[in-house]
């Protein structure tokens, strides 16, 4: 009942389906045509489906963004790629005042079925202006959703979520996932979807929760193994996938069960989407709490080049079980 | 601002204008009439406290709404910025919902919750009202794409101020315009001023504002838009461009703000001279200059003229009355209009937390 | 020892004796010279300095954000106003990359001493895109400095000490409060500077912690009057004034006194200060704590225009009653 | 990309050429192939994983920055975009720390935190290396800015590529450059891509792409950037230009990279034909062209040609060398670099807390 995808594989059946499925469903950004995107995750899209629902952007990011967001008050449908999420910093406007906003202040009467996705992470040594973690950036803006998928299954079925939902839908992938293999449901038993706004417990456990989204996850698991194998500390690892809308019962649900909870985010510690469960955890599981909920978060700077220390600066399995045995 | 000569041409001889009925003639005068009236009931109640935050009024430009929005087909879509009473008029909108917006009632076009700044009505073709200067360049941009996309033979008219030229999104919107070949005409409405900035000290030229098409290898034309015939013979040309060739044009309409920047804008005399406001109301004020015309060419009387502005007055204050009679926003108000699937109460949105009220 | 200002006066004495006392000091922005200031802060600065010190800019925010980053790298001080801070969206890249990171991404070889002022704020009437408040946005940056005066003592020596420090500091004021009064020290007694990073307890109680900064201090000194006066609850009023530095000291101090705090944040409830402050003070005082933590945020929806009910949108007196009632 | 034909103009006789010693030409080539050298030496070592992160070659382009760097005063300043490498040993620093600075080391120039697209050097007026497309344009305007608000006589040359024009700031900044009279030199090196997009798919344009520069009322001039020559004639009108009128210009390099847009880039030879690459080697490479006009005027043999590029090669071998054996940065080291007064142990910086990490 299911296939070995890369992440980047399932992301791009998930936009081929979609492609396929809706005429105004449309695909642009820099690069994601002619070149097949500078991460390959478009690879044969604009050969398939050619010029008119695949092509390519010049370097104009609040341009094209808010050409997106025009055209879907129309009724089309604009899956945009940042060539990194990092460039949200250039269209910033178009992202969180007209997206976000034009329903709003338009009383209902417009409405912005965007997708907005491409990589949001550190980690691959491009320095401190292209390794941004917008999660919670984005989050904090109601009008807008967002989700950040760590496995090859949810990132088909959540970019087919973000894309049928009528509302804004900002996706954060991952360049150090793409290649990441994982089963994927078969095509034979129709649409897979994520819906968003739902968890998932990603290992299970009764010591300690470690709660996450994205690549952290993965590294969360790596991290439980360690623990196990080496304190007997059995972790159970929710993953988030979506951040907004949030699975606030997930997250309660685990925290009841263990206890204690260390919250890993790539984002830098203050705010993230850390600060912000964190903060639910205490107001609805008070009294659930054997101790304080712990954070592991980027190491508080911008981020570093240096490819030998860069990794020390993110969340990694060593920090993670090091902030973990804290709590025994 | 009008730095334009009176016209030699004489535009109300083209063919777009020559095609016009009398009573059409007699209908720009009349919108154009009734934009005023409105606004002029608007500020009355802003300074008596019924509205909140800013009041930009357009009175002094009305023939460029109403010139270049008496040209729209069923597939032509607009867009401005937060300047947007005209326009709101000028596509049909109901003085009523409008008042009732800036009155901040649940009558209001965008239910109280956009103001002044943010009329829609998409049902119209109208996709606001916009605040943030220059951030509606793009989503005008959008429209227009959509239109070529969705195959409609139809254009964006996406206006902008002197000022809002020099946001980067609109050089960006600009080159995109051009180099996919969309069906958006971009109107520069100058007058003059960006608040207390004129021209001069806000951008460097050399001859006007729209020739920073022409790099793009963008059509461009310069207007006078005191002359609502002016106005629709040339913005005809720039729409039947965008329509049949999907071609972008950048429009630049020369015209005048009577009031300050906002009705907050305590300089609005010291940055402009009273000769200069009193000359454009004198010599180049719109409405005035089509009542000459209609009444010289036998289509109006005074009398007739001064009819107009009544029963534009008296429907000016029967929106007032409607705006102060309708009911408020309740709390609850506050948190729909946010997400569209949790409005309709899809699936979706029962799914995971959407709002983080504590 | 001292006299009545406005907010407003305050901010501008404070500018004008900077410009006074450094030549390097330069003001710039929209409408900040001959017009007098949108909101009138530099009254009179142009006039007095001419057009070298204080001068107009186009409504170009990220090119003359950038132009005062390039310019402070070589030594001018640029002193800039956002006409509103929720103009930040247009100059967003300039804000968290130029000023945020330069110093970083050099080894430390630049420096940014820039300072970007105006106000920040909801309350106004003027609807959504022009309500944002962006304390926490920025706050999240390592490499920026945030601080948001309550009253006018604190809006002179914060802009003092932000034009002096030699990082990019974005201080956040309030439209509603440039007209309110109070006492700023004498100027004879020499510059008067409020350091960024010192706390300032409002007013002192015992029961309960309210924790705020900007115009929600003055809505938590009123709530303290009516819980005071109608319920016997003695409410210690704990004003931020600077969010980056932060005075976790007196955060934790106050917590440590009462047990029970209610944050008072204008931010929507995704983030904002406040989750970074409640993360805080449940790890560095989980036992000192009687109760979870609540928080008074804004309604969790875009700004609404409407004058009859947006100031039920934010946190208001009746609002942070109510909330302080459930924890008694 | 050069479309430009062979040079009609023989621009070594123009006085800024002519006042060249014959050490200095000799020194112009062998800056050109100290470049070539360096980042011939960093793609081997960067093929051999000792490096993170893109590297963005410069080959092919090295007449740009060489030839407008070497019209340096001691107030003229520079910045450019992430394929920096070339203006960073231009402006005078050691290929050592730049190799370093690649490797990830504590040696580098900026101690390892920036990588390739991140070099500085502010002692010798360098800003960066900057990763965000056109994201150093307003900085530049603002160095010259700085420049003139501090009264010296100097300008920025600001560097920006094809494909950065389309970026809203870069219209931002040049508007206020021609509004504020700012010295500053927006030098756009035109090497026909953006990644895998030419110039006709991504920008608009009649004509070239300098010529965005008219409507703002600012000069702007087209160079071919294969000839040194040329490149310092024209380019040092517009710094004269800057630095006695503070008045900016627009110019436009035409110049052609021989490698991917960055090594990861692997459609380099996809969105190129193999002729187009060719061609441009064989007839416009700028390091043989001043090496066979070098050797015609007798000023180098192909000897002593050979020997500049052995020079270059042993020094590039000896960085990566010194760049190897170079600490690499501590755990502690991430935490420095934030701020000023924290690095400088300021007494503001021991009031609050800076940093969060838990
Ligand atoms: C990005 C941004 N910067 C500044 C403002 C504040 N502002 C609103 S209108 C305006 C002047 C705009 O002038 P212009 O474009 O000429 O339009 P007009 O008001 O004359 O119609 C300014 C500075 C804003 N709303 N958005
Ligand atoms: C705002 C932004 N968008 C996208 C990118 C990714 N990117 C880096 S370089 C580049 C192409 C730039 O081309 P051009 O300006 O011609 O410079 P060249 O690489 O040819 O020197 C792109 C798209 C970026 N760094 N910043
Ligand atoms: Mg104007
Ligand atoms: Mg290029």
């Amino acid at each position: 009942m299911s296939r070995t995808l890369t992440y980047r594989a399932a992301l791009r059946e998930g936009l081929d389906e979609e492609l396929a499925r809706d005429p105004n469903v449309v695909l642009f950004g820099e690069e994601v045509a002619q070149y097949n995107g500078a991460y390959k995750v478009t690879e044969g899209l604009w050969k398939k489906w050619g010029s008119k629902r695949v092509f390519d952007t010049p370097i104009s990011e609040a341009g094209f963004i808010g050409m997106g967001i025009g055209a879907s008050m129309l009724g089309v449908r604009p899956v945009m790629e940042l060539m990194f999420w990092s460039f949200h910093s250039v269209a910033f406007d178009q992202l969180v005042n007209n997206a976000a906003c034009v329903r709003y202040m338009s009383g209902g009467l417009c409405h912005c079925p965007i997708v907005v996705r491409g990589p949001a992470n550190g980690g691959t040594g491009v320095g401190a202006t292209h390794s941004h973690i917008p999660e919670a950036l984005f989050a904090a803006f109601p009008g807008l959703k967002v989700c950040a998928p760590a496995t090859p299954a949810d990132a088909k079925g959540l970019i087919k979520a973000a894309i049928r939902d009528n509302d804004p839908v900002y996706v954060m992938e991952n360049t150090l996932l793409y290649g990441n293999s994982g089963e994927v449901p078969d095509l034979e038993i129709g649409d897979h979807i994520v819906p968003l706004g739902m968890a998932d417990i990603k290992r299970q456990g009764t010591d300690v929760s470690l709660i996450a989204h994205g690549r952290s996850v993965i590294q969360c698991l790596a991290a439980a193994e360690i623990l196990q194998a080496e304190h007997g500390i059995h972790c159970e690892v929710l993953d988030l996938r979506s951040i907004r809308p949030l699975d606030q019962d997930a997250i309660l649900n685990t925290v009841r069960k263990t206890h204690r909870v260390v919250l890993v985010d790539e984002s830098k510690p203050f705010g993230g989407v850390s600060a912000m469960v964190g903060m639910l955890i205490q107001e609805h599981a008070f009294d659930s709490l054997d101790a304080p909920i712990k954070r592991v978060c980027s190491i508080d700077a911008p981020a570093i080049y240096s490819p030998h220390i860069e990794h020390e600066q993110l969340p990694n399995p060593k920090r993670i079980v090091a902030k973990v045995l804290t709590l025994a | 601002m009008s730095s334009v000569p009176p016209p030699a041409l004489d535009f109300a001889t083209s063919a777009i204008n020559q095609s016009l009925s009398s009573s059409q003639k007699i209908g720009l005068f009349t919108l154009m009439v009734r934009i005023r009236r409105f606004e002029q009931a608007a500020l009355k109640y802003y300074n008596a406290g019924k509205m909140g935050g800013f009041l930009h009024l357009y009175i002094g430009q009305e023939a460029v709404a109403v010139g270049t929005i008496s040209l729209a087909g069923p597939n032509d879509h607009f867009i401005t910025a937060y300047r947007d009473h005209g326009h709101a008029l000028a596509v049909g909108m109901g003085m009523n919902e409008c008042m009732a917006e800036m009155f901040g009632k649940q009558s209001g076009c965008s239910k109280g919750k956009g103001g002044s700044m943010h009329f829609f009505a998409p049902d119209k073709n109208f996709w606001g009202g916009h605040g943030i200067v220059a951030g509606q360049t793009p989503l005008g941009l959008g429209l227009a794409f959509g239109l070529k996309y969705l195959e409609r033979e139809g254009c964006c008219l996406c206006y902008l101020g002197d000022g809002a030229v020099n946001q980067g999104t609109f050089h960006e919107s600009l080159n995109l315009s051009g180099l996919f070949e969309i069906p958006v005409v971009f109107v520069i409405e100058n007058n003059g001023y960006s608040m207390g900035t004129s021209q001069e000290r806000s951008s460097a030229y050399s001859g006007c504002l729209a020739q920073r098409a022409e790099a793009y290898g963008i059509e461009w034309d310069v207007i006078d838009g005191s002359d609502v015939y002016e106005v629709r013979a040339k913005t005809h040309i720039a729409m039947e461009r965008a329509r049949k060739q999907h071609k972008p044009t950048l429009l630049e309409i020369d015209t005048y703000r009577y009031y300050g920047h906002s009705v907050a804008d305590a300089n609005a005399k010291k940055y402009r001279t009273p000769e200069e406001i009193e000359n454009y109301k004198q010599n180049h004020d719109p409405i005035t200059l089509l009542r000459r015309r209609l009444i010289t060419d036998g289509l109006l009387t005074e009398a007739s003229a001064d009819a107009i502005h009544l029963a534009a007055a008296e429907e000016a204050a029967a929106a007032v009355k409607f705006a102060d009679e309708s009911p408020i926003p309740t709390l609850a108000d506050i948190s729909t209009d946010v997400y569209w699937e949790s409005d309709h109460q899809t699936p979706a949105s029962k799914i995971g937390r959407h709002f983080f009220n504590d």
